[in-house]
């Protein structure tokens, strides 16, 4: 877990980075949780790998998912999504098209999943640095809330923190069970 | 080589030779040739405009329209992603925008430019910490000052801070670190600003003088961020200021002392059949003269549908607390109101892709009906009107 | 005319150009004339003056106007345009926009004036300099050739030869009798 | 300071701390997270490319589909005001374009770019002379030799050049001037091209085998730009190069001798009522296996009509001139037929946006039926199919 925090605190830098680690290291991390509870687990920094050749099956484990994932905005797990879908982009549900690196950062939703009736943590990662739009514009949005809580902001620009900044579509990570 | 260049020359000797026949700069009597200009400024009289963003990897441009009748007067043209406001004169515009030499890939640099409304001329611009926020435009992420004499800008990396530049030196002052914090509403009895916080609280920064260094203050809780979350979006009433909820509650707030204390709560939808919610992304604004909010709604609202276009616009009397009218304005995503005794209502639709003109009438309840329209390419989910 | 020439040596640059200059000065230049004739005026660098107040009242002079000029793109000067009207823009039919700058260079059409039954030639310079699309597009194109006639290429950016580079809309400038 | 700080860290330690109570990485037997990854590599099969051009001062993007069910595989993305070619084999993409820091003011630099097609990858960029032709996209704009070893690009500052690059070397090898003339036709068995001069003669460009130095021949008058004006747009015929007038005659030329020869003129539209023309941008696209040309046609075709879009496609069989089939296909700016003895017909419509597949039956009088589409956002007037 320090790790993980340490990842998330790659969201920070500078000045403002320095005074808010110092807050983070000394003030209780806990105490926030009841209130902020799930809806605060947004920017969280995903395991990565740099290439995937599974053309997108590798998600879905313990889902209940068909064999192919719907490829329109009323799919579940895109219950919060803002953006084009990547599977109508060259990629797929949980892979960004070639040539586009994923975001660093994210923010989270909370969606129903039909198949087992859990509730499942989404990551909404955007692509970044390809060039024009692609796929349908979903606007669900569903638990979005502005940026003072950012981690669910779906209205930023999730490449803010990649080196290359163009935003091309978003995939929609299913990282954890909400309860 | 050179014997085989002339056999090809063609279009060029044609160029330098087709002037004699024709009657270009030639003696006729009757006709002299027009001239090309470019005009120095634009007709005088109140301006609407409408804050185009791009998120394409190319230029965001303010639209310039007459408020009179909506003709286009101009443009100012800046960067990706950005972020404008104007002097309460309406004489200068700010622009905060990222420019990237490679468009979707690369490095790029952010930057706080400076037009003259008038000629529609860049005067200025300030190179910012490369850490704007990529947001949707929000009037509530670049502010001036209450003296104007400097301008705050909203930063996310996704951490959250505000860049304070200086106007009058041209640089920037400092970065007020606000982590958990969002948006930026100055003060207007002193320099600083106050900003919305994850926890439903406000915080309020203070700065010195020379705009170098600040004091926070944190408020009590005045909003509950899952139960009932506001919008960006705010206006000022009385002093006051005031923010909407998804769900409609009007949260009247005062930043007198330096921190934020709440003054009511008004819910305008209660009572109302059809599980009416608020409507857009600049959803609030004020008629002083008459104490009237305007706020777009849509019915059978949902989780997820706070941004989608009104169906409605409401007037509501915050001084009786009193629904006055309900005008059916399809499609709006911002909205503004002037000021004065006969109001006049401005919205943009992302659906038509159009700016609107409304006059209102103080003697019908406020009633809204369109008198001039105009088309708007792009992406826009603000406006502001000028003297 | 020396002058003009030289001017219209103006869109020649470098190499390219050196070689063209001597070509210019050394070949028969009126040769063509019969078989280019009207149509390959184009690229007439025009008379500018930096700016002017007279909000686009210093035109029509001869032409036998109407006071106040058509907008759309039926308005006869408008028979080769392929871009934005400027008049729609904060300029007008002969003036940029205000922030905007004039372009150097400009395709050219023959147009019909129907209130003195003359042809006139018309250049069409985009104003540059400025991001953003306005005004109704307008694609009538008329005598319109490839770039192999440069002059009347209504598909050429004609910003190309300013340094800011970006179009914003066309103007339309009365600049000579066809006949 | 640093209490009021520390009284409004909210977000962030909430972030920190939300992770205990959720199942992310926790001990969850049923439940595996999902990873985010990017696709190494398209799906291999034949493809498809639409060549959207940007001239807002942003990026350009060639579009990538699938050539079997216009599924979206990928894209390569740009510059402004791209032009674009493939390798025969389609396995390398090449854009030429501009980058302008300011977007829409200011200097920029030309560049040429490759990419990979299979990963979309940028492999390698060489700066360019700053004269790139900044022109509705065409094929002649952009070609490469015969051998692949050098590109041409055309310039225009409005004088033009084509500038010679070696690929092999990375190097621009010289600028040939090519003043009053505009589009490059490669030669099939020399290094050098020929081009379209504004006298209705073409010249051809031959280069040193290091591609540093030309000599050019020019033809005999092949067309009259006046009465007769040319696309741009042409294709093979068994090694001839066809090209079309505004009007709808085939120029069937020869490039062999290193000079451009006239073969045939074919009025495919002679004798067919209505006053038909040509209609679109990439006009000219030969079948080879059948020798049937298509063309994208328009009726009562006048003077600015030469780039509307089509009523119908023919169908033209070049070795016995006959026309074939007029299947009304509405819309198009721009087609491309394989080569094939079934050939498939694609076809690029600015007014719908979209990209269409259409199966052409030999059996039928290659009448073309639509088995395909997909949207394609923003201005395009060429499009290429790979093997």
């Amino acid at each position: 877990m320090a790790k993980m925090i340490d990842m998330l605190l790659e969201w920070m830098d500078t000045a403002a980075e320095d005074r808010a680690r110092g807050i983070a290291k000394t003030s209780g991390r806990r105490s926030f949780l009841q209130k902020a509870g799930l809806a605060l687990v947004g920017g969280v920094v995903l395991p990565m790998l740099p290439y995937d050749n599974s053309n997108g099956q590798a998600f879905a484990r313990g889902l209940g998912e068909p064999d192919e994932l719907p490829e329109d905005c009323e799919y579940w797990r895109y219950c919060s999504l803002h953006g084009s879908l990547c599977s109508q982009c060259g990629g797929s549900v949980t892979q960004c098209p070639p040539g586009s690196t994923p975001s660093k950062v994210a923010w989270v939703g909370t969606c129903r999943n039909p198949n087992d009736d859990k509730d499942y943590l989404v990551s909404y990662n955007d692509c970044c640095g390809k060039g024009g739009g692609c796929g349908d514009g979903c606007s669900r949005q569903e638990g979005d809330r502005p940026g003072y809580r950012y981690g669910l902001a779906s209205e930023s620009s999730w490449c803010l923190a990649n080196t290359d900044r163009g935003i091309h579509c978003t995939v929609a990570i299913v990282v954890g069970l909400a309860e | 080589m050179a014997k085989k260049i002339a056999a090809s020359f063609g279009l060029l000797c044609a160029l330098a030779g087709a002037f004699a026949p024709v009657g270009v700069f030639a003696q006729e009597d009757e006709f002299v040739p027009e001239t090309l200009t470019a005009k120095a400024e634009m007709d005088p009289g109140p301006n609407v405009f409408v804050s185009v963003q791009n998120w394409g990897g190319g230029p965001s441009v303010a639209v310039i329209f007459s408020a009179d009748d909506l003709h286009r007067k101009g443009s100012v043209s800046g960067g990706s992603q950005s972020h404008f406001t104007l002097s309460a004169d309406g004489k200068t515009a700010y622009m905060a925008s990222g420019y990237y030499p490679r468009y979707d890939s690369g490095e790029g640099e952010h930057v706080l430019q400076v037009f003259d409304v008038a000629t529609n001329a860049l005067t200025k611009e300030i190179l910012l910490p490369y850490k704007l926020a990529q947001y949707t435009d929000d009037l509530s992420l670049l502010q001036l000052s209450a003296d104007e004499k400097f301008a705050f800008i909203q930063n996310a990396t996704p951490a959250t801070s505000v860049t304070v530049v200086d106007l009058t030196t041209g640089e920037v002052a400092q970065e007020v670190p606000s982590p958990g914090c969002f948006g930026i509403y100055p003060m207007r009895s002193a320099l600083g600003f106050s900003a919305i916080c994850n926890d439903g609280a406000f915080t309020t920064y203070t700065l010195s003088e020379d705009g170098k260094t600040f004091q926070s203050q944190k408020s009590e809780t005045i909003f509950d961020p899952d139960a009932d979350p506001i919008y960006l979006s705010a206006d000022r009433a009385d002093g006051d200021l005031l923010f909407i909820s998804y769900h409609a509650n009007v949260y009247r707030l005062s930043d007198t002392d330096g921190v934020i204390t709440k003054v009511s709560v008004t819910p305008i939808a209660e009572g109302v059949d059809g599980n009416w919610g608020t409507s857009g992304y600049t959803v609030v604004s004020y008629n002083d003269a008459n104490g009237v909010l305007f706020v777009p709604m849509h019915s059978e609202h949902h989780d997820g549908s706070h941004y989608h276009g009104s169906e409605e616009v409401w007037a509501y009397d915050l001084k009786k607390n009193e629904l006055l009218y309900r005008s059916p304005l399809a499609d709006l995503v911002a909205i503004q109101v002037t000021d004065g005794e006969d109001p006049e209502l401005y919205g943009f639709s992302l659906k038509d892709g159009k700016v609107y003109k409304y006059d209102v009438d103080p003697t019908a309840r406020f009633a809204a009906k369109k008198v001039a329209e105009h088309a708007v390419e792009g992406f826009a989910t603000t406006l502001l009107v000028s003297p």
